[in-house]
């Protein structure tokens, strides 16, 4: 706690430059170690599986994009450019921590084990959707790999990790919570709500703030004044780091060393990933509107999974062919799923009213059985594989979410 | 079983909840220590703890999601807000997150175990931002279940049901008769249902349908208009999400007669759904318009309240008026 | 005058406003060089400049604050909430704040140069957070108008009316008809009353009331019922707060028979208002009960949304059942 | 705006002490000027002013306490202990600069000339409150002198004096906006929201935070983890000073110099005044309950009047006779003001309705020509003095607000 007992007796304001915080680096461009870099350990299981698991979003992402071109879904979003700042955190925490992401994290869902299949009941909203095909395609949720169903409202689920891992703690399981954000919804209140919060009560939730350059259209120039997230986090009293969003061995020694601090601590802890979103906001939107070539072709050489690859060859660990074959495999899978859980019926009607308190009321019953009759008299009209009148529905300049 | 009054009752529930499941946590501003500014949660933080009743920063939409998250862990949350008038900034928390967590999530996830306490209503001499009623917000969304005590022995009962409901609850307390209101309370755990209306006076000639504080307006004007030979039905709503409709449709059936009172401004508020549903359901049995005697379409004022306020006398001039309609 | 559409209109509205008011600001999340994701603020940067037209940090209940600042301060304040579903942040800010301004300041200082847009409602395929109809909300809180258009002349006209009335704003915009809802728009300066209804069809035997994207479906309906022999009278409330009671008093007067129809769900809707009051203003009229026709009581759902919408075919059922009481 | 250029092989968290933030002092406990600081040029008359100011809202406070507790009228709440944060700031700035403030800064209202008979007014909701009887005591505010109706909501007044400012420096009035609130207060989401804006929208606003240790019963150790406030503004990119609240020089040279900043550099400035309240929340509040004697006993000899008052009498600028006529005469203005202003008339019933809209719509007319006709079936169940009633009205363990 502060003590507020150094005084001084000259005039002068502190400014964003009196706290620099620094980016930790440990990649360097071509996939080397730094020279003053403290490598983390990591053993070459994990290390493949990160490798595989950001090269199979980036497949995904590719597939899904176009398969909404075709129409087959009615929105997308990628992760593109950012797989190293989520699977790179991800990995270094326990399948037993809870995950409050934003919407652009299926890659940590993946770590986590989600399978094309269930990608694709979710996207598609069918019978298996875990979701009972309620939201928009990539709000995915999955009680099995703790991964908490997304919310479209920015930020909200800042304060409830807070409280979560609040939960965790007195429930003395030796978890935490990992909340993922972007830079857009850290100006939100809840992000001010949430880390306030976390930080007076000591709670064991780690936030992985993905500053990615912009919210949609808006530059974080336009975002905020100060430099970055990151000395937010220090102002709230919380252990901070900024780290090499596209560099997943800075990432990954981050998040090690984030989770052993929140949990042994007691504390949150605020990782500040620095990247770039490489790709559109979502299938509505078009950047080049607002954003130059230049720009994104810089980042575009600082792609964060040829980046590991270069690491993983230079250590013996991966071959070309292997990655040809990955490739291959990962196209053919999802391809296959997508096919395969396409064909498959929507949730039934009774889903309308299900879950909106745990037993329906009566007066929903009541509109049910009316919506029922209702539907008997006109049965063409509805009813009609909604899933499929998703592809054609969204307006093409309709930003979703 | 001793005499106590609503706020203590309310202390009492509290107290009950916490002492039977370990996984009740209170928290809210100044409810630590200090046990509140109404002295809700007194001796609570003494008894079980600062990891279990616990002072929060000033952040109305920071408790709520905190105790969203809390709840959806497997806690059972009861927030504190310290007046109704400060729910706003909670809003999208209660009204996009808290009641959308379970159909959101396919039921994956649910946020049940939460509980939302706030001290409302006006005749307190507090003015726009110590005197609001807010229930008609919460009660146009779905998810939600809305609860108001009249009395004790229903806010002990209530309180406690809605701490062990499986969704989440908004639970108001009317603030102006916190120590007014006093009565018989076991100092046993009991349950009272939600979403079940009570009569609390049977009568013949017209049905009157209120919750909170003003139930205490619609006695005082049934017992007026009962020396002048008007017998009047009283209800008390209790939950008014989801509310009871039977109950007041086979009283209006029988009364043929309907006021309905609330201190939240006419426009938008509680009674006209109540209006709205009973006229749908009972059209042929009603013998005049169904009324409202609510607050005005303006902000809470302070030294026009009594006039501003739905009273006794309000509700017993509109009884009158039904019956000679 | 050009055939427009109705993003158009308001893009139009928003350009006269800025073009013969220096004071006018729009601001909002991502409106600058972006045009908003609906592309409402086209080209206005380009034309005002960053000063008055500019992107705000994603914080909506910063950018209502910000803009009830500019509005007292003697700007003219626009503010644009990305999706109705996003405004809940921002209710402590409208409803404790821009509503209450005036009357707690005793008429010293007052935020009426401010108006709030923001498109609004289902049929996108947009699930629980892209398809919300919050009005009721709103409705419920005096000290605020609540419009909404529903044809591209209506969305220019009422939205420069909104822009330049002298209380604070919601404008709702109805965004499944942005771009399907086409017709006449004078490229000049006009504005059409707050607080008028529109009768848009005349008809005697049933009166239809509704606002917004819902008016079509009303249309289609009384068309549907016409070929029955059932003449329909529909009315486009165009501004819910304050509404214009006369106007539909005076047509269910005449008809004697009233549906209201509305996309968000049922329970404390804004359909309960109209009822509630209509039901006083013509009980004696009235000759099958008020009916009303609206989402159901869940969030709103993604696979369901068109079983969920109370569409022409629930409207024209619901006029048979009335008609044939 | 942030570069984000450095980079670091180690990997290491920055934590809250990495950005240590002074607090400036320059008058003593003993009011002489500490050897290392710089005084701010201040003139006898500003000095005199401040001080008179300070000393009748000492006197205000204390005898609205008591007529509070005489029934006299229905709450009450102090500034004690924080005058000179108060009017040490608002003598920084110029009359024409807008003040919203939170509602424990009767202090700058009566430094801009607000009088007693304005103060009673508002207290007893007579017919002459500039708020037509419409909010609780000490909701102030006044058109002519650029104050802002208080409103009982906390930190509203932050978001909406950033917009404030931008609208000034649009006009192009040479005027800043200043905004006071509370350690509490910096918690709402509002105080993020208004900050990060009033940065990034280079709003020429300064926001002074009275940092007094307690919100109600809530110790500033439970309402945040980090070293107080200023830190905040340092992560926005907002210039930040932390001063003495109890050193009338300090606050007022920061004051100063953070009004100019505002202007000049069109941009906002955090002040941060370090104070203590020295009485109970309100008169609704009791805080034995929640702290100790020996704290409020420190504090209470760290008096920023007396202070004050030995720097004046060090200087030759105030005598101990003028200190006792001043008293007596404050003590006298008031008591007069309060007999006098309560015997006033209320406000006109039709201020019930007027001002929810510019002009009564239809719906309210109708019901205020019902409300008239009630009351004339009931003439004297109504209208019956209410200022009157509101004296016994409230619950003494209410806190309002
Ligand atoms: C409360 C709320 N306001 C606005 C939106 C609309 N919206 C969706 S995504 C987005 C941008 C978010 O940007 P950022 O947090 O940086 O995440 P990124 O898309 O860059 O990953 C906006 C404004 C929303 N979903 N919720
Ligand atoms: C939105 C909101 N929440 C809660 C309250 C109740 N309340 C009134 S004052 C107060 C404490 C504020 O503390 P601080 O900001 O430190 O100001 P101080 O009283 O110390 O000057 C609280 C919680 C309120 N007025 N508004
Ligand atoms: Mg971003
Ligand atoms: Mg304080």
């Amino acid at each position: 706690m502060a003590k507020f007992d150094r005084t001084i007796g000259t005039l002068r304001f502190t400014e964003a430059t009196d706290l620099s915080i620094p980016t930790l680096s440990i990649l360097d461009s071509e996939g080397k170690l730094r020279k003053d870099a403290q490598a983390p350990a990591i053993d070459k299981e994990t290390a493949l599986k990160i490798y595989r698991d950001m090269t199979y979003i980036r497949v995904l992402d590719e597939r899904m994009l176009a398969a909404q071109r075709q129409g087959r879904l009615s929105f997308y979003l990628t992760c593109t450019g950012e797989e190293a700042a989520v699977v790179g955190s991800i990995a270094g925490f326990a399948d037993r921590d809870m995950v409050m992401a934003q919407y652009r994290e299926q890659a940590a869902l993946r770590y986590r084990g989600f399978t094309s299949e269930q990608f694709m009941n979710q996207m598609l909203s069918n019978d298996l959707d875990l979701g009972k095909g309620r939201q928009m395609p990539v709000h995915y949720g999955s009680r099995e790999l703790n991964y908490m169903t997304i919310s479209s409202t920015l930020a909200t689920q800042i304060p409830q990790a807070a409280g979560y891992a609040y939960g965790q703690k007195l429930s003395g399981n030796d978890a935490c919570t990992v909340c993922y954000f972007g830079d857009g919804a850290a100006s939100e209140g809840d992000f001010h709500a949430g880390l306030n919060m976390a930080a007076v009560l000591n709670c064991p939730v780690v936030f992985v703030v993905r500053n990615n350059g912009y919210a949609i259209s808006t530059p974080i120039s336009e975002q905020f004044a100060g430099d970055g997230i990151a000395p937010r986090g220090v102002g709230y009293g919380i252990k901070t780091i900024r780290v090499d969003g596209n560099d997943i061995l800075a990432v990954y020694a981050a998040s090690v060393a984030a989770r052993k601090l929140a949990i042994d601590g007691s504390a949150p802890v605020m990782i500040e990933t620095m990247s770039y979103r490489l790709g559109a906001h979502s299938t509505s939107d078009d950047p080049t509107s607002y954003r130059n070539a230049e720009e994104e072709q810089l980042w575009a050489e600082k792609d964060p999974i040829s980046r590991m690859r270069k690491w993983l060859l230079g250590k013996g660990w991966w071959s070309d062919q292997q990655e040809h074959q990955l490739k291959d495999n990962y196209k053919k899978e999802i391809l296959d799923a997508l096919k395969s859980q396409e064909k498959r019926p929507t949730p039934s009607l009774n889903d309308l009213i299900s879950d909106v308190y745990q037993t329906p009321p009566q007066h929903l019953q009541q509109q049910y059985a009316e919506l029922q009759q209702h539907i008997d008299k006109y049965p063409d009209h509805y009813l009609a594989n909604p899933a499929k009148a998703n592809g054609t529905y969204l307006s093409a300049s309709v930003q979703l979410p | 079983m001793a005499q106590i009054n609503l706020l203590q009752a309310v202390n009492s529930a509290l107290d009950t909840a916490m002492d039977t499941d370990d996984r009740v946590i209170c928290l809210g501003e100044d409810i630590g220590k200090f046990g509140g500014v109404f002295r809700a949660t007194s001796d609570l933080q003494d008894k079980y703890g600062k990891a279990r009743c616990f002072n929060t920063p000033i952040t109305e939409q920071g408790i709520v999601g905190f105790s969203i998250g809390l709840a959806a862990q497997g806690s059972v949350a009861v927030a504190e807000i310290q007046f109704a008038d400060y729910i706003f900034p909670a809003f999208d928390q209660i009204v996009n997150e808290a009641a959308k967590f379970r159909y959101r999530s396919g039921d994956q996830f649910n946020c049940g175990g939460l509980t939302i306490r706030a001290p409302y209503g006006g005749g307190i001499s507090g003015g726009l931002y110590h005197s609001q009623s807010p229930e008609a917000h919460f009660c146009h969304t779905p998810g939600l279940k809305v609860v108001i005590p009249s009395t004790a022995y229903q806010a002990k009962g209530l309180l406690l049901a809605a701490i062990r409901d499986p969704d989440p609850v908004i639970f108001f307390e009317p603030k102006a008769i916190y120590r007014a209101e006093v009565g018989e309370v076991p100092e046993t755990d009991y349950v009272l249902p939600l979403g079940v209306a009570e009569v609390v006076t049977q009568g013949s000639d017209i049905t009157l349908v209120g919750w909170g504080a003003q139930m205490h307006q619609l006695h005082r004007a049934s017992n007026m208009a009962a020396k002048d030979g008007i017998s009047c039905e009283v209800i008390d709503l209790r939950t008014l999400l989801p509310w009871d409709v039977d109950t007041v449709a086979q009283s209006v059936g029988k009364t043929g007669r309907l006021i309905i009172s609330h201190e939240a401004p006419r426009t938008g508020g509680f009674a006209g759904e109540v209006s709205a549903t009973i006229q749908e359901r009972c059209f042929l049995s009603l013998e005049a318009p169904i009324m409202r005697i609510t607050g005005m379409d303006t902000p809470f004022p302070l030294v026009f309240e009594k006039e501003y306020m739905p009273d006794y006398l309000k509700v017993y001039e509109a009884i009158k008026a039904s019956v000679n309609f």
